[in-house]
């Protein structure tokens, strides 16, 4: 008996690939599909002037959510972000208020939310309390210590216009919160995408007792990452007070949805492990280009959020359907 | 591309009963991404014996299992069951069809008690309640037929032993009456006891007419427990033969490629 | 001279200005009167007004102020504190018929539709295209919004509303884009403080102080600069404290079995270039 | 050679039962020091009175939390609630309005609750979209449809007593919204802790896959969890209608956090399989109770939400330190 | 309730070289809510041998190996690596030490590619990133010595087959020379000719001086790499025996509690 033995023919590398960036090449085709329709409705919408503004108003989400992408990936999340963007934002303006000079109020604002971020993350890491309850908690903590601060007011930041420029000016003909934010978003690229550390978020969102027997230091990467959403709050903070010129317990309500939103959108899993950082960025620009977009088209502020909410839901379905192949007609098309 | 052992004896003379097959699979081609996991497959299966399905790892055992089992949708092929053609949308289908399958991942809910596991998809009631007392009674003996000791029937299968945990799965597949049984390296977690109840428990279902598909790498128990014996390489079944014709060496031999002498 | 009184104010929020003032209005007249104060802030949540005031009935407080969310979704508990016997007066939102013994603040239907004739007298071209920046949330700001464009004068088109949502960065971004889709648009209308503090941001840092005129609601020290600076024409000033305090002085009548006149009215002011200085010391 | 051959002891059946569970019993030990607290810093907290009260009022986020402990306990999320109540509450109050007789109209908001739920879950289980996204679409989607009905203002509901004693009225003393969601408390813990359908849903967030493989219609399971938030938001939606006598878009902002909070606090995981019916109950009553406890005691309102922050932080770390058996001194404090 | 074999030759006799201990366990308990895992538990390791650990299921083989992998802290008992007492705190700990361990459940991180899981807690870097390039050529090396084919190192993990799965936690273990190998049921999925390659694998490390523990319920593969077989009965150990001395009958009757001839 002669048997024959032959051996696999690889595939077509392509179709590996759709698989395993399914989620990024649905984002990006659909954020595509939103520029150009926009741009189709509306002669300002691709205007420099107006892509530039509307880098510049999702700054201080993009900012946040590249931190949030990390969080998410360890299978955590933080709930916490808007109220401390409240909380440092005020106390920012008061920091400033008092004379001290905005460099350094800077830095104490940096290190006021890597704190409070250090906090939460040690009561998620160490005390193994769910990242949903501590950052729930927090969102109630410092929305009220912003309440406290202020007591209503909304206090002026006056004389530093440096520290305005942050918020206002451009370099290069970019606005500067857009520049900032393009730094972080590479950052946080290459750290998800080629360190150590990187590494170690997925692994420990992947499979958390798998990353501490392989000896990562699985906690303290875990209380890492809020450290990480802290000091990005914070940096949002600081680029929302110097747009607004002034510091108030009001600003950013609704945030974590918004920052969350972008980060699920882009593909990153909340059940941790699966992570897209090009997502994030087209996921969260997305979701600004829509805002933008709809008021450039004059629709009722009363149909917005309806409108906005079936974009969003159709788009992530039809991409859904394109890119995990299911759309094969007959057989095959149902999994089970 | 298609390689399947052209030279063996023709389908009628590997069965041991000379009927027709209980299930027939033809040409079963399945890929992923890239890869072609299975590349046309044909396998038959008699009712009252047990095929040994065995191969080099990633050969494409347990996706053609999962396969007849419905997990998986195949691209291409097709299959029959009692010369009638069946087209498995979900493993639902398979399993309304008596087929059941104890998985290599074994497939259990680490959340639910150990009853649970046993009874997932064939809970017992009462009215519309759970029937707890009756499901506890019937997991008790279950479980003692495959001589596993399990303290606490209650407790969460998530902390149990990597053997406790497959004789769950094994004894959720093997109670419910099936057709056709299919296990995917049953035995890999069990210690020597065990792996003689398992073995046992597919000589009795055999007897009742049952047809097993046994993936294993253990060559030994091929001969205690098989009929015929299916070699798959790469993607496609390379020979297949009666126990009584063969010996391990050829079989080793088969499966790492050195076959056909 | 303390005889034991205990008023509740029940609260939209304390994130605006607005609100504090009043509490803090209200704190003063109750510190005056030698009666203890409690306040609730409901953050923006109607049914949590609900729950305090049935909360302070079983307490069995001497009165209630409440500043409405849902003006008719209040009624059943001012309906149940009058049933326990509790005075209640309504603060800024008019509640619908009812027990309670007055209502305090200002008509912002009127204050609205007043803003809108100013602008018809001041007007300095024929044309102008107005964008306002609400909060579709807010019932209050709902009202200021129809009846400021309600009453617009000839010549005055809307070209674009967008929401705020009563959070200052939101209505900064709105204001920005506001500002993008309608290029031609000289006039914005800010329905309260958070939205009125967003277009006054995107007006500034857009650079736009030259050809954009600003109106709107609630003074703040950016305002007040705003109006320095000349390009916010005229914002409605209402006065908060007066309101919290005359609530606890109607409520301190009430609960000593005395009467009180059913509308007790703060007049607003229209703060312009021209009167402005007589607010500067409120934020001193 | 001889060999001793012993079989174990079995260990005190405690020691099982507290770890099994440790997280019901951790939130009820916690509700309990809470009524003590109130009970002692206030006359009137422990009053019958009082005590209705707090469960009136926490009614409707008490059903609406048994359906999302299902659809958590599925490892999904319902971030729609809020709005869906905003919506059919609005809807209540127009239909009735217009005339149609509330037994009616109440049938109707039922089933068009059911019918919300039903289309984000086909979403979410036929479709694979993340529950997350399909429902913060949903969240957008229907708090803008809400006020588009209502155009932002508040729409009285009058001339329908039958209705609103659904709110306000009581039966035996006990006020009709409490027994109400007594009952629907009963059927939630029946349903999950002894019947097919509870296991279903276990088994879906426990291994989707494994319960796909076992033959249980997965995909049903999960639609279905989506159909009860749908039903429950309208239940809940029409307790609020009838308590406040109006419909509101603004009605229930932030329901949908105030829902999970009390979920998540009770033990259930947000990574799905873990569920605990009565911690949901005792999560949610315990929030309630904090509300209610901090305004008796006149706390300031700047510190009520810094003061319910840290209070459920804070419980829930005691809570986890006492039950997790981590409190032992010495090795095996740390566990890595 | 202690019942170690008492009758058994004294350590130093049953040891392969005569000389000290390489690692050694006194008294280990370990007690998971009302079970008894462990009931004291002694045990070592020299230097260049192989000891197989087998029993029952459940016996706590696995909770045995986790504890000298610092998995789990033992609720009681003394540890000694090199004469000097040690107290694991974590894995990281241990893989401080040189202690390495496959896992019976692999361990495997699902969402990270084949490099990236045999990498796991040791990337090589250039820099500060991840020096993927060498990596990958590593990777090839240290699967090739396994026999194993994984036709793309970059694909993630979750899709593998059961065997392909296996033989990279084997990697992952076996390639960073480690002092103390623990392996708990290695080869329970790989095919014959992988088992082959971990049985040499562990025949060579064992040259090196590596002490190698080897969990496995495959009788056969105990005669062919250990040089001592320790066996354990419901948390206890029950007996030990030079590979030598013994023989597969015996070790059967040892495992079920027929021992004591
Ligand atoms: N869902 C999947 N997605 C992608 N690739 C898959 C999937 N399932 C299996 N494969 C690939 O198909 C090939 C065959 O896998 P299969 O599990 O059938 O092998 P096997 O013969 O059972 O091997 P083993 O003996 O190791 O269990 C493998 O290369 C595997 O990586
Ligand atoms: N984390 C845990 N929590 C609770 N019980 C546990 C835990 N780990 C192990 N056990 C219990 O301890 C006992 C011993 O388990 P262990 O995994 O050590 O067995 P084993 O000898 O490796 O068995 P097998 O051959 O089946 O792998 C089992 O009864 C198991 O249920
Ligand atoms: O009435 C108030 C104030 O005027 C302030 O603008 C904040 O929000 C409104 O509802
Ligand atoms: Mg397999
Ligand atoms: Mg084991």
């Amino acid at each position: 008996m002669s048997t024959t033995y032959t051996e696999r023919v690889a595939g077509s590398a392509l179709r590996d690939f759709v698989t395993d960036f399914a989620q990024v090449l649905s984002i990006a085709t659909f954020f595509i599909i939103c520029l150009v329709f926009f741009g189709t409705m509306s002669d300002v919408f691709l205007t420099p002037a107006n892509l530039l503004n509307i880098v510049r108003q999702a700054a201080p989400i993009l900012v946040v959510a590249v931190a949030m992408t990390m969080v998410i990936t360890t299978a955590g999340i933080d709930l916490s972000v808007g109220s401390q963007v409240a909380f440092i934002n005020a106390l920012a303006a008061i920091t400033i208020s008092a004379g001290v000079p905005w460099p350094v109020a800077i830095v104490l604002m940096l290190a006021a939310g890597a704190m409070i971020g250090g906090v939460q993350g040690w009561f998620v890491s160490y005390q193994g309390i769910p990242a949903f309850i501590v950052t729930l908690a927090g969102l109630s903590i410092y929305r009220g210590a912003a309440l406290l601060l202020t007591e209503g007011y909304s206090i002026p930041i006056r004389d530093a216009d440096g520290f305005l420029w942050l918020g206002r000016g451009t370099l290069l003909g970019i606005p500067v919160p857009a520049l900032i934010a393009v730094l972080v978003v590479i950052a946080g690229f290459v750290v998800m995408w080629r360190t150590p550390y990187g590494r170690q978020i997925i692994a420990c969102g992947s499979n958390l007792e798998a990353a501490r027997r392989v000896g990562m230091p699985a906690r303290r990467v875990v209380n890492s990452v809020y450290v990480l959403t802290g000091v990005a709050s914070a940096l949002a903070a600081l680029l929302l007070a110097a747009r607004l010129g002034s510091g108030s317990s009001n600003a950013a309500q609704g945030f974590e949805l918004q920052v969350i939103a972008g980060v699920v959108l882009g593909g990153t899993s909340l059940m941790g492990g699966k992570t897209s950082m090009i997502g994030t960025v087209l996921g969260t620009l997305t979701i600004a280009v829509i805002g933008n977009g709809l008021i450039l088209m004059h629709v009722s502020p009363f149909f917005t959020q309806i409108v906005t909410g079936v974009i969003i839901l159709l788009a992530i379905w039809m991409n859904t359907r394109l890119f995990t192949g299911t759309w094969k007609i007959g057989k095959g098309a149902s999994n089970g | 591309m298609m390689a399947t052992d052209t030279s063996i004896a023709p389908e009628g003379e590997t069965s041991p009963s000379g009927g027709k097959p209980l299930m027939s699979l033809k040409g079963i081609r399945k890929t992923f991404g890239s890869h072609q996991a299975l590349r046309g497959v044909d396998l038959d299966i008699f009712a009252g014996e047990c095929v040994g399905l065995i191969g080099d790892n990633a050969a494409g055992k347990s996706t053609l299992s999962k396969i007849i089992a419905g997990t998986h949708i195949p691209d291409d092929g097709h299959m029959m069951l009692r010369d009638e053609p069946v087209r498995f949308q979900s493993p639902a289908d398979a399993r309304a069809r008596h087929i059941e399958m104890v998985y290599q991942d074994l497939s259990l809910c680490d959340h639910i008690d150990v009853v649970g596991n046993l009874f997932l998809g064939r809970e017992m009631t009462k009215g519309p309640f759970l029937d707890q007392d009756q499901m506890i009674k019937r997991a008790e003996e279950m479980l003692a037929r495959l001589e596993i000791r399990i303290p606490r029937l209650t407790a969460k299968v998530e902390k149990l032993s990597g053997g406790q945990r497959q004789a769950i799965a094994i004894a959720r597949a093997a109670s419910f009456e099936p057709d056709i049984l299919i296990m995917d390296e049953p035995t890999s977690a069990l210690a020597v006891a065990e792996v003689e109840a398992v073995l046992g428990l597919i000589n009795r279902v055999k007897e009742r007419g049952v047809g097993v598909i046994l993936v294993t790498h253990r060559m030994q128990d091929l001969f205690r427990v098989c009929d015929r014996i299916a070699v798959m390489y790469e993607g496609t079944k390379v020979a297949e033969r009666r126990t009584q014709d063969t010996n391990l060496e050829e079989l080793v031999d088969l499966i790492v490629g050195k076959g056909g002498h | 001279q303390d005889d034991g009184k205990t008023f509740a104010l029940v609260q939209i929020n304390q994130q605006a200005l607005f609100f504090n003032e009043m509490n803090r209005g209200a704190q003063e007249a109750a510190d005056e009167l030698g009666v203890e104060l409690v306040i609730f802030n409901a953050n923006n949540e109607a049914f949590e007004q609900n729950s305090a005031i049935e909360t302070y009935i079983t307490q069995g407080v001497d009165g209630i102020a409440v500043v409405a969310i849902d003006v008719n979704g209040i009624m059943p508990a001012v309906e149940q504190a009058d049933a326990a016997g509790i005075p209640v007066v309504a603060i800024d939102a008019i509640l619908p018929e009812g027990p309670q013994a007055a209502q305090i603040g200002v008509d912002n239907a009127q204050a609205g539709a007043d803003l809108a004739s100013f602008i018809g007298e001041n007007m300095e071209s024929e044309e102008m295209s107005l964008g306002v920046v609400g909060a579709l949330n807010s019932y209050i700001q709902n009202v200021r919004r129809d009846g400021f464009v309600d009453n617009l004068p000839e010549g005055v088109s809307v070209v674009n509303t967008v929401d705020g949502q009563n959070i200052q960065d939101v209505a900064l971004n709105a204001s920005e884009n506001l500002l993008t889709a309608n290029p031609g648009m000289n006039a914005i209308y800010g329905t309260g403080e958070p939205a009125l503090m967003g277009a006054i941001a995107a007006v500034t840092s857009q650079g736009r102080t030259e050809d954009i005129s600003i109106y709107g609601w609630d003074l703040t020290e950016q305002v007040i600069q705003g109006i320095d600076d000349g390009y916010v024409k005229a914002v409605v000033q209402q006065d908060p404290a007066q309101m919290g305090a005359e609530a606890i002085r109607s409520l301190n009548t009430l609960a000593d079995g005395g009467e009180v006149e059913s509308e007790i009215s703060v007049p607003v002011t229209i703060v312009t270039q021209d009167n402005v200085d007589d607010f500067r010391s409120l934020f001193e």
